[in-house]
């Protein structure tokens, strides 16, 4: 039985004997990003069966729970890892024809660490662990922002650095108090003896914890810094910075409130935050005249519309919400992705340096116009069936607030669909109509974004494939019990 | 008797239709202190016309011209003269658009003529036609909607037992309203805005030279003869007199005596429309649109509304 | 005044219903249409003949030449006359057009217009009242009753003539030739 | 009033002979070098309205007699009779042969119809005029109709042609 | 032929159409003619065949079911023929035109998705297909380039909205019914509150009020039928905007059953009279604002909508004789704006994209068949007897007048002498009067344009003088809805309250046509004559100035003009730029400093931590 430690461990270990194997000879270096990933991705799909059946604890160094630091590999930290390695595996495929000039070992080994750190937040049972991949993530994320070392680049990397050691010490200082007040970091342990000491004790760390990891998952008030990030990282990284990294923050706030605080009044709170978070984010997107800044600022809508969907607090909502997470990923890392040829060949980010690129870049622009269906929710992709079971949640709870809110959800869509149709025809329908040399983007990177496509349209049609996944890890967040018997045995 | 009534009301509508333009002309020359042309002398220029050589704008030029007498004749079949009436299919709607069909051949003729004076003349036919068919319409649903029935022979049976619309008093309204647009139907003075001779050198038949300008005068004598012979239908009770036919009723007299009264009721009708004709100076289209469209539409309207509420 | 015989009208219509029904055309061509009004209303009312004055000369088949004829307007003439039905017949008033009256030796009248169209009947008078009018009217229903009055006949047989005549006082016409070969 | 004017006519122009047939009408021969000078010097004067402009063709003594009529308006109108209007007729004489004239335009904007006529209907020709093309005359005439050499009868003959006598008429001969 | 397979080949077929126009165009247009035609042939053999087939489990465990029924089969047949029709005339009208595969993989695509729409026997494949419909739509309106976008964009915002609305309607039926299959919602239906079905009719009337262009809804509908190319738009006003009638017709009979929707709500204010006035102001304003327009495509548009109006107050009157009326209107409706559209697309074909109203005329001696066309479109337009629309209409007025709903049959009637009037201007623009010197040597509308021409005037012929073809197929369709059928022979409708028999009106008319061309005949022949050879008072004809066409109605126009604005436009149009201001204020949230950032994440904890301490309500 393979332990779920390699997929930790071997991305790691890799990352480190980047440099030296860089010594040896340049090239092969960027081929190991992608052998990690598919080592990742095949042992995660080997595992999805035995964890679905029976969740795995491993031990790490002999220790029994409460005093070792243990690793949950329950049905969603499969999930999520499958996601990061397919994710990291495709990005890292579209890296190689993409990452030509700058430091590119620096950027393979970031590359490495960042995913490690996500694939350990997600698969970590311990908080303190969790802090440390969290910081691996955040860190790795930073230096990747300024990678293209221009103006843009820098300024705004600086200014992610800032908010993320704010949030970093507020989660630190929240683990602090909770470790103070319980003497234990083990998540399973904390979330057993929670409920036995008064409230405002258990709220202050609370709200820490959860404010230091809701800036890394772009909540509504801590996003500030996801427009510049994203704009003006590379576009391969702001595939997996939108794809993976806002789903690990929002993943790890999830975890703290639903298995650990068990906190269920808060979530009404994030409800309307959710909401917000979306309105805000489809409205500034609406008059933006920048690509990356536009599908930035799109993807703070989606987050809030996950958000919704996981605080309405049933199996359902919250299956709904991962499902979107999934669609979210695979549709904004394909809209980066594709972006992110359209403009190393047109030369600049503005929409209006697209008109007629549908002509030159035929395949690039058709990846582009499926991505931005699929994010807006039309029919044949997997952003509608993410949609149709958000909405199908949201009205099966019955109340009247879910149904008004549900309207004001669809209204943000509509704003969407609004702008990115706008894309579209200035894509297709404006510039020179006469007849341009093709010029695509290479061929490794098209293969990567029809991966991408394909899984957005096998989803989309046959969206019962990952339903029991789904279903089993909404069932691990609703009962916690379960979690913390797993654990402490 | 419907088969019968085929090929007797088109004759009978024919003569009189010849008839009435006679006597108009006559009148208004009386009116004017002079002898005016004989009673027949529309059928002189008719014969005139025939002789004439015409010229012609093209196959679809005659086409229009011939649609339109043609659909005048079959107008004439939907209309129970009379107690003759030879079709009752579609009822009073189908009679609504068949009476749209005669100036519409003669608007598509006259502008296959390719000149601008039919043009105007047109375009101003249609205006004034939308300008009475308004209270037209609203006359027609008020008497529709008051005897529940939409076939012009149950309007003129029900009439024969109680008694004339006209008389009745939730009736009266629409029948004034009739009266005001009456002229604005057949096309008289004050509302002669389409054939304006001076103005527009008589409007859409400015081309039309002899078989076309015979054919025309037949389908405006047909025209005045449906304009009134539906006003008489729907308010005066068609054939019927005050119960003077009963004892007749049945033979072949009474059909007759049927037909001679309601001759007699239009020739009445027909008075009133050429007093006013005789008289007045011609409306430019703009206050004849918003004459037609204040007074005789508000009266309707009202009549409509009390037969609503009276149901 | 035959006009109530049933024989004749049954022997030949067409000619009846032209001598009683003349549509004039209104096309004030000189100094003479001044009579024209008084003649169609109250006092002397031409109506009782079947007289009516018509707005296109396409439904008229009588054309009153009232008067001198100047080049300008004989232009226009010819076009009218051109414009009208085959039976049409024309009624000039006054000398000028016969010989170009007291305009005889100006350098734009014409001097005769039976050359260019032709003229059915003269009326005298420097400018004739509505009673000579009357008569000429009732001369005319004689002609047509002698087949006479064949203006447009004489019009149709030697057009090719009556259109050089016009060409040379017109120079170039600039509308066809109403009837060419196949049409005549 | 006018006497006064006609003394200072005298004086200012020495070349002009000056009588007034009526009381408020006055006739001037002049040369035609000072006609132009003469007719400004009479709208400074007052006298701004151009009637018209006419032409006599005195055929014998081979000379054309232009006749400029200028008139003024009274300034104050509430008690302005007609007789009292005054016209002032300046008269000069050019030549038959190859007629020219300066044109009034540039003092008299109005004059340039009656110039067109006159040269249409006499043949002279006026320097400065904008556009001298036929008023009204629809074909070209070699010798302008109003001239006194212009034989009318022998024009009508050949081009209206001769007219048919009643006994070509009866025939029917064209 | 099972239902998968026609849907199969619909699909594919559009794929196969662009992959073989990468290889050759000729091969291009036989692909997707032989498909369209093969479509059409598929249908016709399917008639009044009720079958119903589960063809995919795999969406969420629901079965999504395709099924066919006497309805089904109305409007598939309809949306089959006209496409072919459209495809036929776009061979040559597309020949030069770049991206025309592109075009043909759009216009089969449209297709294949109308027909799944029609065949969808559950709420989820109908919404895909809706959905699949409205953004290749969206894609073809945008086609012609710089006008077509704005158009475009109009379009697909209130498209979006619709389905947004029609989404949450499935989906408050699925949740609280559990199915999605549509007989089944109809039986479950019936018990729940009447509150439950007001909120689902007037969700759904938004959505198919959109599609349909119901007065206040309708202000996309204009400038996308004038921007779109010719065939598109036919299809487009032929029979998607009709998707929406399909939609109401759904709704209002099937899922919630006629005899509840006619006594929902109190007295006046129940839902089928507010529609049926909804549906009578859609007649009367948009016919009179069609007379002032000067783009021969507009001013069809403007009639499109009134049109549609027709459709509404049939179907949502409530007797069986309406409702037949409203159905046999959509389709009469279909035929005769499509071929005046595809009669408008001929001459501008000819005149390379010319069709302002006042700088053409004449063209009937250059373009017969156009002409034709287009004089046949504008009768059956009008209503003129003979024509399918005079039955559709007749059946329409007789249910108003004797349903004792005399103001909305005025209303009707004012609509119709409304489109006599502008549809007049239209014809007499476009075709009559006097020739331009500069179109003298236009050549006729080729082959392929006329065959679809030819076909759709006989076909509004044929369905004018034997109604009893379409409307024995209507009266399955009302039979099923629940209504009593209406006695139905070949030629025309025969009930004790006034009997329409369209032969003999047929007869009447031909008999005497043939006298009077006789006597046209024998009397004395008239000479030809040219058009300059006309009365002008004696002097020349001036060429190319003696055409009446500028402000045909000006008189109308001086009175109508500040009535006749659409105001449902400007008002969406501030409502868009409002909507565009407010996010611009929103964006300036995210001022740009670090500073403002770090300061809402401490404001962030401390509104928190202040709002625990106070009320504690976490």
């Amino acid at each position: 039985m393979v332990n779920p430690i390699l997929l930790i461990v071997v991305p790691l270990g890799l990352a480190f004997a980047l440099p030296i194997v860089n010594l040896i000879s340049k090239k092969i270096i960027k081929y190991i990003p992608v052998l990690a990933f598919l080592f990742n991705l095949i042992l995660s799909l080997l595992l999805i069966p035995k964890v679905l059946e029976q969740t795995i604890i491993v031990k790490i160094g002999g220790f029994h729970p409460p005093f070792g630091i243990n690793l949950f590999v329950g049905p969603v930290g499969i999930l999520f890892s499958t996601l990061i390695a397919l994710a990291g595996f495709l990005v890292s495929i579209y890296a190689l024809s993409y990452i030509k000039e700058g430091p590119k070992e620096k950027y393979h080994i970031l590359y490495l660490l960042l995913l490690t750190g996500a694939t350990g937040v997600v698969l970590t049972g311990d908080m303190f662990n969790l802090f440390v991949f969290f910081e691996i993530l955040c860190i790795s994320s930073y230096a990747l922002v300024a990678y293209l070392g221009n103006k843009a680049g820098i300024e705004s990397s600086i200014k992610y650095l800032i908010q993320g050691s704010v949030g970093s010490s507020l989660l630190l200082l929240g683990i602090g108090l909770l470790y103070g007040q319980l003497g234990t970091l083990n998540m399973a342990d904390i979330a057993n003896q929670i409920n036995s000491i008064s409230s405002p004790s258990i709220f202050v760390p609370m709200i820490f914890i959860i404010t230091g990891l809701g800036i890394e998952a772009a909540i509504f008030p801590l996003n500030a810094w996801l427009p510049d990030a994203h704009s003006s990282a590379p576009s391969s990284i702001s595939a997996i910075l939108s794809g993976i990294a806002i789903e690990v923050g929002l993943y790890a706030v999830i975890r703290v409130i639903f298995t650990i605080f068990n906190a269920s009044s808060f979530l009404m709170f994030f409800v309307f935050l959710g909401v917000l978070t979306l309105l805000i984010g489809e409205m500034s997107a609406f008059s933006q005249k920048n690509i990356k800044r536009m599908l930035a600022y799109s993807s703070i809508g989606q987050i809030g519309l996950i958000m919704f969907a996981i605080s309405l607090n049933t199996q359902l909502g919250i299956s709904a919400g991962f499902f979107q997470m999934i669609s979210h990923t695979l549709g904004k890392g394909l809209l980066f992705l594709s972006v992110g040829f359209l403009i190393y060949k047109t030369g600049s980010m503005k929409i209006s340096s697209f008109e007629g690129i549908g002509k030159k870049m035929p395949i690039t622009s058709l990846l582009f116009t499926i991505g931005a269906f699929s994010i807006v929710g039309l029919p044949p992709f997997a952003g509608f069936a993410s949609k149709f079971m958000i909405i199908k949640a949201a009205l099966t709870t019955g109340q009247l607030l879910f149904t008004v809110l549900i309207g004001v959800i669809l209204l943000g869509t509509v704003i969407e669909g609004a702008y990115f149709f706008k894309v579209i025809q200035s894509i297709y329908f404006k510039g020179t109509t006469d007849i341009i040399k093709r010029d695509e983007a290479p061929l490794i990177a098209l293969i990567s974004m029809s991966i991408f496509v394909l899984l957005i349209i096998f989803i989309g049609v046959y969206p019962d494939f990952i339903a029991r996944i789904l279903n089993s890890a909404a069932s691990e967040f609703i009962n916690r019990i379960d979690y913390i018997r797993s654990v402490l045995g | 008797m419907n088969i019968i009534a085929l090929f007797v009301s088109p004759l009978i509508a024919l003569i009189a239709g010849m008839f009435f333009l006679g006597l108009s002309r006559k009148i208004s020359a009386r009116i004017q202190w002079r002898y005016g042309p004989p009673i027949y002398q529309p059928v002189i220029d008719v014969i005139r016309s025939f002789s004439q050589k015409s010229i012609t704008h093209g196959k679809f030029f005659d086409f229009g011209i011939i649609l339109s007498l043609s659909s005048s004749f079959v107008l004439i079949l939907f209309l129970p003269i009379g107690k003759l009436c030879a079709l009752t299919s579609g009822g009073l709607i189908a009679f609504l658009y068949l009476m749209l069909m005669g100036p519409f051949g003669i608007a598509l003729s006259g502008a296959a003529a390719a000149n601008p004076n039919s043009s105007i003349g047109i375009s101003r036919k249609f205006l004034l036609a939308l300008a009475y068919e308004v209270p037209l319409l609203l006359v027609l649903l008020t008497v529709m909607t008051h005897y529940h029935t939409i076939s012009l022979v149950e309007i003129v049976n029900i009439q024969a037992n109680s008694g004339w619309a006209f008389g009745s008093w939730a009736l009266i309204l629409p029948g004034i309203a009739y009266l005001l647009i009456l002229p604005a139907i057949l096309g008289m003075r004050p509302f002669e805005v389409v054939g304006a001779a001076q103005e527009i050198s008589s409007g859409p038949i400015a081309e039309f030279g002899g078989k076309h300008l015979a054919f025309y005068t037949l389908q405006h004598a047909l025209h005045v003869f449906v304009g009134i012979a539906l006003f008489v239908d729907i308010f005066l009770g068609g054939w019927t007199f005050f119960g003077l036919l009963n004892p007749l009723a049945g033979t072949v007299w009474a059909v007759i005596f049927g037909i001679i009264i309601f001759l007699l009721k239009m020739t009445l009708v027909l008075f009133i429309g050429l007093f006013v004709n005789a008289v007045y100076p011609r409306f430019r289209i703009e206050q004849a649109m918003q004459y037609l469209w204040k007074w005789p539409t508000l009266i309707s309207f009202v009549g409509l509304i009390i037969v609503v509420l009276t149901k | 005044m035959d006009r109530n015989q049933i024989g004749k009208w049954l022997k030949n219509p067409g000619k009846m219903a032209n001598k009683y029904s003349f549509h004039v055309v209104y096309f004030c061509t000189g100094c003479g249409i001044i009579e024209v009004p008084p003649s169609i209303t109250t006092r002397w009312d031409a109506e009782r003949f079947g007289i009516i004055p018509v707005a296109t000369p396409r439904q008229a088949n009588l054309f009153l030449i009232t008067g001198y004829v100047s080049t300008k307007t004989l232009a226009a003439i010819i076009r009218t006359y051109e414009q009208m039905p085959e039976p049409k017949y024309t009624v000039a008033f006054g000398s000028c057009p016969i010989n170009g009256g007291m305009y005889y030796d100006s350098y734009n009248t014409i001097t005769s217009l039976d050359k260019y169209i032709p003229v059915d009947g003269y009326i005298a008078g420097c400018m004739p009242r509505p009673e000579a009018i009357f008569i000429g009217v009732t001369h005319l229903w004689k002609l047509i009753d002698m087949d006479k009055a064949d203006g447009y006949k004489r019009y149709r047989e030697d057009y090719v003539h009556y259109r050089a005549n016009q060409e040379q006082i017109l120079g170039e016409l600039d509308w066809p030739p109403l009837f060419s070969k196949e049409n005549l | 009033m006018i006497n006064e004017l006609k003394q200072k006519l005298l004086a200012n122009f020495n070349d002009v002979q000056v009588n007034i047939p009526e009381d408020n009408r006055m006739t001037v021969n002049t040369k035609k070098e000072s006609l132009l000078s003469l007719v400004s010097y009479l709208k400074n004067m007052g006298y701004n309205h151009f009637a018209m402009l006419s032409c006599v063709d005195w055929i014998d003594d081979k000379e054309f007699e232009l006749i400029y009529i200028i008139s003024a308006y009274p300034q104050d109108d509430e008690h302005y009779q007609d007789k009292e209007k005054k016209n002032i007729l300046l008269k000069t004489r050019i030549s038959r042969v190859k007629a020219k004239f300066i044109t009034i335009i540039s003092i008299f904007e109005n004059a340039e119809p009656y110039e067109r006529e006159i040269h249409e209907m006499f043949g002279i020709h006026f320097e400065g005029h904008p556009r001298l093309t036929p008023l009204m005359l629809e074909r070209d005439y070699k010798i302008p109709p109003f001239r006194k050499d212009f034989d009318t009868n022998k024009y009508v003959e050949n081009t209206f042609g001769k007219v048919p006598s009643i006994k070509e008429r009866k025939e029917g001969k064209k | 032929m099972s239902l998968e397979l026609l849907l199969i080949i619909a699909f594919s077929g559009a794929f196969l159409t662009y992959l073989s126009g990468k290889i050759s165009s000729q091969l291009r247009d036989g692909v997707a003619v032989l498909i369209s035609l093969g479509l059409v042939a598929i249908v016709s053999f399917l008639y009044n065949v009720q079958t119903e087939t589960v063809f995919y489990q795999g969406f969420f465990g629901i079965s999504l079911i395709l099924r066919m029924n006497s309805l089904a089969w109305f409007f598939a047949i309809a949306i089959v023929s006209f496409t072919a029709l459209c495809i036929i005339y776009s061979l040559s009208y597309m020949k030069d035109c770049e991206r025309s595969n592109y075009y043909y993989f759009m216009m089969l695509l449209i297709n294949a998705s109308m027909l799944t729409i029609v065949l969808a026997g559950d709420l989820v494949t109908f919404f895909v297909a809706w959905e699949i419909m409205s953004w290749s739509t969206f894609l073809l309106i945008s086609y012609n380039r710089n006008g077509a976008l704005q158009a475009g964009i109009k379009y697909i915002v209130l498209s979006l909205i619709g389905s947004m609305c029609m989404l949450v309607g499935i989906l408050s039926i699925y949740t609280s019914f559990g199915t999605v299959n549509i007989a089944d919602v109809a039986n479950h239906l019936t018990p729940s509150s009447v509150g439950y079905k007001l909120f689902l009719l007037i969700i759904f009337s938004i959505t198919f009020g959109i599609k349909n262009a119901i007065m206040p809804l309708h202000t996309w509908l204009p400038d996308a039928y004038a921007e779109s190319p010719s065939p598109f738009s036919a299809v487009l006003s032929g029979m998607l905007t009709r998707m929406g009638v399909f939609g109401f017709l759904l709704i209002m009979y099937v899922i919630v059953g006629m005899k509840t929707t006619l006594h929902l709500g109190r007295g006046f204010l129940s839902f089928n009279t507010i529609l049926c006035w909804l549906g009578a102001i859609t007649i009367v304003i948009p016919t009179f604002i069609a007379m002032l327009q000067n783009d021969a495509k507009k001013l069809l548009a403007w009639h499109g909508i009134g049109q549609g109006g027709y459709m509404i107050v049939g179907i949502a009157f409530g007797t069986s004789l309406g409702a037949a009326g409203g159905i046999f209107h959509t389709l009469n409706h279909a035929t005769y704006i499509v071929l005046l559209f595809l009669s408008v697309g001929a001459i501008e074909y000819s005149t390379n994209g010319l069709r302002d109203l006042n700088s053409l005329g004449g063209l009937f001696k250059k373009m017969p068949i156009a002409f034709f066309g287009g004089l046949l479109g504008i009768s059956g337009l009008i209503g003129v007897p003979l024509t399918n629309g005079f039955v559709s209409k007749w059946l329409i007025y007789k249910t108003l007048i004797l349903g004792n709903a005399p103001f909305l049959a005025f209303a009707a009637l004012l609509g119709t002498w409304g489109t006599v009037l502008s549809v007049y201007k239209f014809l007499h623009n476009l075709f009559l009067g006097q020739l331009p010197e500069e179109h003298k040597e236009i050549k006729k509308a080729p082959l392929t344009m006329q065959i679809p021409i030819v076909i759709l005037s006989f076909t509004i012929i044929l369905f004018g003088i034997l109604p009893g073809l379409p409307l024995k197929v209507i009266n399955s369709i009302i039979v099923a809805a629940g209504f009593q059928a209406l006695d139905i022979n070949i030629w025309g409708v025969t009930s004790e309250t006034g009997t329409l028999n369209m032969l003999n009106i047929f007869a009447a008319i031909a008999v005497f046509g043939a006298i009077f061309w006789g006597i046209f005949k024998v009397a004395r022949k008239s000479t030809p004559v040219d058009q300059y050879d006309n009365y002008a008072a004696g002097a020349a004809v001036p060429k190319n100035k003696y055409h009446y066409t500028v402000e045909y109605y000006a008189p109308f126009y001086r009175m109508g003009k500040p009535f006749l604005k659409d105001i449902f436009d400007m008002f969406y149009n501030r409502i868009a730029e409002a909507i565009g201001s407010i996010c611009d204020s929103v964006r300036k949230i995210y001022t740009g400093y670090v500073g403002s950032y770090v300061m809402y994440i401490v404001l962030f904890i401390a509104s928190l931590i202040f709002v625990q301490l106070t009320w504690s309500i976490f």
